[in-house]
């Protein structure tokens, strides 16, 4: 990993300069560690049949908890499907994220004031949007910033490239991270591209490229820090390559097994991000098993009553499929309204 | 490739004794209706390829980037997806965009755009995110333009659900359809036929002044035949039925104007007056849009119907880009005036 | 995202004593006719998202790398206009490429290469470029997909002239259809119900074996009122044929099975028997299939009609992503037997 | 142009060591003249109302003519509408271009062994049958390459992105030509894209990117041929930006004043690459005015006898229509040929 940015060895060491204060460093450990709780909570929710099919993040949590955290309130998230770590940190509320993977329509509709576009699969889609909304930024002077992110496999979507040819073209203020996480389904990265290197892409565009460690939570949220910076002072857009590992399967329907190997796995969970920064803060004495068990419980109550606020979402209506097709329903919505609600 | 003809420029809404109404070709009533939007509204956004420093390849955005700024109304990189779904973002953040492609066959690399998200956001996130946008493009054909450029898509735009379809059929229609489509909180697709681009002038009140959408026109007033049809047809059928006229025989022709929302009631009421029906599109007739539109008459004005609702169409092929054929395939008066017999003598 | 059940294996056409029929899931008889095309005919590739070394989403794919190698059978980057594109070179190179794309629901990047290319080389170069290409891909609803993973996009391939659009409803038809497609020397698509992969085996020659593209199939005879249908819509309309027949309604089931070229023929020689139609499909009625088969009724079995022809499909809205609500999307038996009801009132 | 392959100054001076025969450099500049005229002349059958829209490709001839010469006859060449140069040059008969251009059925049913796809104009759409065209050729161990041509603007198309990334992961035999001519109609490069270099857009493929003054047939020739030895030899796809400039109209109904400076034109007449190697062959004292004069009476002879040959193509009947929709047609294909054929 030469040319890639790293403040902290896979064993939790530092490497250099600690740039961010130990307070700062707590606050990112909470948020990931929290998103490790969604993420194992929910594949247990999943296998009680209480979820739909739901894509896990285990080992993303720093690439995607870090980008997150260098957001200010009024930025703008734009996730795949995978990204349900950033949208928490983002100020998804749990309810809000457990009901989308339930797939029940309050899932999608979110809060007024949420910065985050819905979950979504057909991929790469969503990054001419978040130009789209990053210039709308600058049109009108505000400073509000876009996070895109896309995956390895997205990359290679004809969409993925119009977009970040528009971003340069219209130097929007937005940040894509390609969340290199080595796998599209069961396709690995050096057979989805020639190029070993994701950040390269940048140079055709004519626009800043950075290769980050994404599973060391320092690094990312310092090439976060300075690419969102950046946009916001004019600069223009960045691609971020955070270099990840998709530990567990595509989704809780997938079954590695038929394209890797698990003994890939294994090694890479030494690496995995929650804990190397868990090894870091221990190694600065700034947490505890004390700090961890309480963080726990902490988390633990938080989703517990995350599901119980899903749970008492009431149930949608037959007639709620027609509904919001458009602003007024046209009048082959209403009949079928008539005939849905039995009329 | 851009075709591309000299026009007149457009620019009639200046000063204080400005002219109350004014002769105008469709893509000047177009130009006007942006230019007023533009004027009205900050949040009104005019792209798309060449729309910028040279006014579109049609002169529909002629004048308009010197008047409201390289700001308002500029060029993109020549990517429709790109286009579409940057579009997309700037409606989800509020603003009022109007994308321009310069012709429907070219909304093709944009339909993952289109059929996944335009016409979705409102659905999937029940009215929390939403997409006012506007797509203008030229389409069907009549004018010998090369390969592609006379496609006529709009079947496949009016089966995306929750995208509006619109497609005026003359200069004062279209500035009052456009001006409407831009209020509409909903995405809007505008189909302008490149044949009514400037082949005739029409009377076009200065002021702006809005259409309302989803509703269809009766364009002539008739009792033996209703003709339903949309866009550059509805020419090609009121001269079928001035020629029937001429023998005696009074067609009605319904103008569809926005096929979706579909206006039902307007056509049923047409047809069960006459009894009878002939659907005419450009486009090729397998799934297109007069499949949908027989098959309403069909279900609905059953017991009125005196004969079978037949369909004047484009064939089951792609437009010939053979010049010297092509009006074999797009629908003229012969043709309606053909199927008007049949459908009298049944 | 895919979705990923468990399957068993498929491998039955092996040695001498190989038994001449096996009971296959429909996605086995696939995974079978693939088998058996890539054996007879060395110009025949497999390729798409996840097929190669995975076997596929649904492992329609599944050991086929294995038995043809990785020349044959291959994963190709994620994207899918590119994998559209890519086959249509194939093709023009005199290959035979067999392209899956997981879903219907992303075809959509890829329609530009289906509208402008795939339906038109023929056509335009007058035969001298062909593209025979088949493009597999699953679509419809009923089994708790993701968002957009339920599309049924088969209107708009059937209104892009050139290509052929064929659509089976169980394991046998599928393999002797997907046979004859990889034999036709035009573009097909071969849309499969996700809904049939695996919910029901059916004894499936173990020979290759071919059925005609082109023709529609008395799924089962009746004289009250025939159902016209195709896919993951045919069992649902067998069954509400077999309630009715409780009752002593004795409908007729046609399965149009390919929709483009449509066999008219079929279709209005049952109605012309029955005097009555239900058209049934699950995507979203208006521009869908189904306004086609119905119009066509209407024009060419008039004079026979004793009631107008419906629809049965999905509403004007997105297949709706909310899990609990999308049994109230897809037809069922219920719904088709109301809009009998109602036709044999009328 | 720093980093831009190049061997013939503007004004025709040899840089360095000249790596062709007098021979060679002859044969090309019959061919490049010979493309010239065949603009000149398609442009006044354009205003005789003989054409159609015609885009001219009048300053680009060395991009063209380059590449297509550094072809055997049978690789491949995929072109897009404004390569007539590069299809002449290829084999594609001159009657062929014209009934094209003409818009009559014969300008599309090329001769079975011209190995050439039609010129169409969905821009950059051609790219990825250029991937498939030349994957086939490796699968089946045959040696053909495939040249591919696109503009600057079609390097904006998605399309453009998955075609390059297709070719690199299946290391196909196709080298991509971009002929960066300055223009996507009205919008200039600059307002296209941000990076001032296309051909650094591989490296974001892992593939080899050149940069040559396309304009300069000598250069564009020489880097042609190392790019199609390269794919030949199995070395995969490479990425050549031909820099050139685009002196005429986009098309015949282009009115460039609209959106550039008719000075502009002027100053690139100066350097545009047909004079440009007559005056190094002058120079070298291996061309003549009496072998000019000569060569435009054969040139001259030769698009009569094109014209005079598409003059005689049949009219196509109306049935034409429907023809070749289906290999068989359909009920609804021969229904429509009787009423065509007014049974
Ligand atoms: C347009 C489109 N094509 C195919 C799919 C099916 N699919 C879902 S996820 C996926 C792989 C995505 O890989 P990557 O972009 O690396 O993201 P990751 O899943 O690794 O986060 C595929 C092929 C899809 N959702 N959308
Ligand atoms: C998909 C598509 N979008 C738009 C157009 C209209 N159009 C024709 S040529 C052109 C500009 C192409 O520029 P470039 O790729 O640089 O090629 P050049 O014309 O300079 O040779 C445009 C926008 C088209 N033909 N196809
Ligand atoms: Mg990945
Ligand atoms: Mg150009």
């Amino acid at each position: 990993m030469s040319d890639t940015v790293r403040y902290v060895s896979e064993s939790g060491e530092l490497i250099g300069e600690m740039p961010l204060a130990a307070e700062e460093l707590i606050t990112c450990y909470r948020a990931m560690r929290r998103a490790r709780h969604f993420d194992d909570r929910a594949v247990t929710l999943q296998r009680q049949g209480r979820l739909g099919v739901y894509p896990l993040f285990r080992g993303q949590e720093a690439a995607q908890v870090g980008a997150a955290l260098a957001l200010g309130p009024d930025d703008w998230l734009v996730p795949t499907y995978r990204e349900t770590a950033a949208a928490i940190t983002h100020g998804m509320p749990l309810s809000t994220a457990l009901l989308y993977w339930r797939a029940h329509p309050a899932g999608w509709s979110f809060p007024e004031d949420l910065r985050i576009l819905p979950f979504y699969v057909p991929i790469a889609t969503q990054l001419p949007h978040a130009v789209g909304l990053a210039h709308a930024s600058t049109l009108r002077g505000e400073d509000a910033v876009v996070l895109a992110f896309v995956g390895d496999g997205g990359t290679s979507e004809g969409d993925a490239h119009e977009a970040l040819n528009f971003a340069s073209v219209f130097s929007a203020p937005v940040v894509f991270v390609v969340q290199n996480n080595g796998w599209a389904i069961s396709v690995p990265t050096e057979r989805q591209m020639r190029n070993t290197r994701i950040a390269d892409r940048a140079v055709g565009y004519g626009m800043p490229g950075v290769r980050v460690d994404g599973n060391d939570l320092v690094a990312m949220l310092q090439v976060m820090r300075e690419a969102v910076a950046r946009a916001r002072a004019g600069g223009g857009p960045t691609l971020v390559e955070a270099v990840t590992y998709r530990l567990a399967p595509h989704t809780t329907s997938d079954d590695p097994s038929r394209y890797r190997a698990g003994s890939t796995t294994d090694e890479r969970e030494l690496a995995e991000p929650v804990s190397r920064l868990r090894k870091l803060l221990t190694g600065m004495d700034a947490w505890s098993d004390d700090a961890e068990e309480q963080l726990l419980a902490e988390l633990k109550d938080e989703f517990d009553g995350a599901v119980a606020e899903a749970d008492a979402a009431p149930e949608p209506t037959p007639e709620s499929i027609v509904a919001h097709v458009f602003a007024t329903l046209g009048a082959d919505q209403e009949s079928a309204r008539r005939v849905l609600r039995g009329e | 490739m851009a075709s591309d003809v000299e026009t007149r420029d457009a620019r009639t809404t200046a000063a204080d004794d400005a002219p109350t109404t004014a002769h105008l070709t469709m893509v000047q009533a177009i130009n006007q209706a942006l230019d007023q939007a533009l004027a009205a509204d900050d949040r009104v956004l005019v792209f798309g390829e060449d729309v910028g420093v040279m006014g579109g390849v049609f002169r529909a955005t002629d004048g308009l980037r010197d008047r409201h700024g390289q700001d308002r109304v500029y060029d993109t990189p020549l990517a429709e997806s790109g286009i579409m779904g940057y579009g997309v973002g700037l409606a989800l953040a509020g603003m009022r965009p109007v994308a321009e492609i310069q012709f429907a066959g070219f909304l093709y690399p944009a339909l993952d755009q289109v059929l996944s998200h335009v016409g979705r956001y409102r659905h999937r996130t029940r009215g929390r995110f939403t997409v006012p946008l506007v797509v203008r493009a030229a389409y069907g054909g009549g004018v010998h333009t090369p390969e592609q450029h006379a496609d006529s898509p709009e079947a496949i735009l009016a089966h995306a659900p929750g995208v509006k379809v619109v497609i005026p059929s003359s200069p004062a229609r279209a500035k009052g359809l456009l001006l409407a489509a831009i209020d509409d909180p909903d995405p809007v697709f505008f189909l302008e036929a490149i044949k009514l681009y400037r082949s005739s002038r029409e009377s076009v009140p200065a002021e702006p002044y809005r259409f309302e959408l989803g509703k269809a026109r009766v364009a002539r007033e008739g009792d033996a035949l209703t003709l339903v049809c949309y866009g550059g047809m509805v020419e090609v059928c009121m001269r079928a039925a001035e020629v029937a006229a001429r023998d005696g025989v009074s067609l009605e022709v319904v103008d569809v104007e926005t096929l979706v929302p579909f206006d039902q009631e307007t056509v049923l009421e047409s047809v069960r007056k006459t009894g009878r029906a002939v659907v005419v599109h450009e486009a090729a007739r397998t799934a297109g849009f007069g499949g949908e539109i027989a098959a309403r008459i069909a279900e609905h004005a059953f017991f009125d119907l005196l004969a079978p609702v037949t369909r004047v169409t484009g064939w089951d092929a792609p437009y010939p880009p053979f010049t010297s054929v092509e009006h074999h395939y797009r629908p003229d008066a012969a043709r309606v005036l053909a199927a008007v017999r049949e459908s009298l003598l049944s």
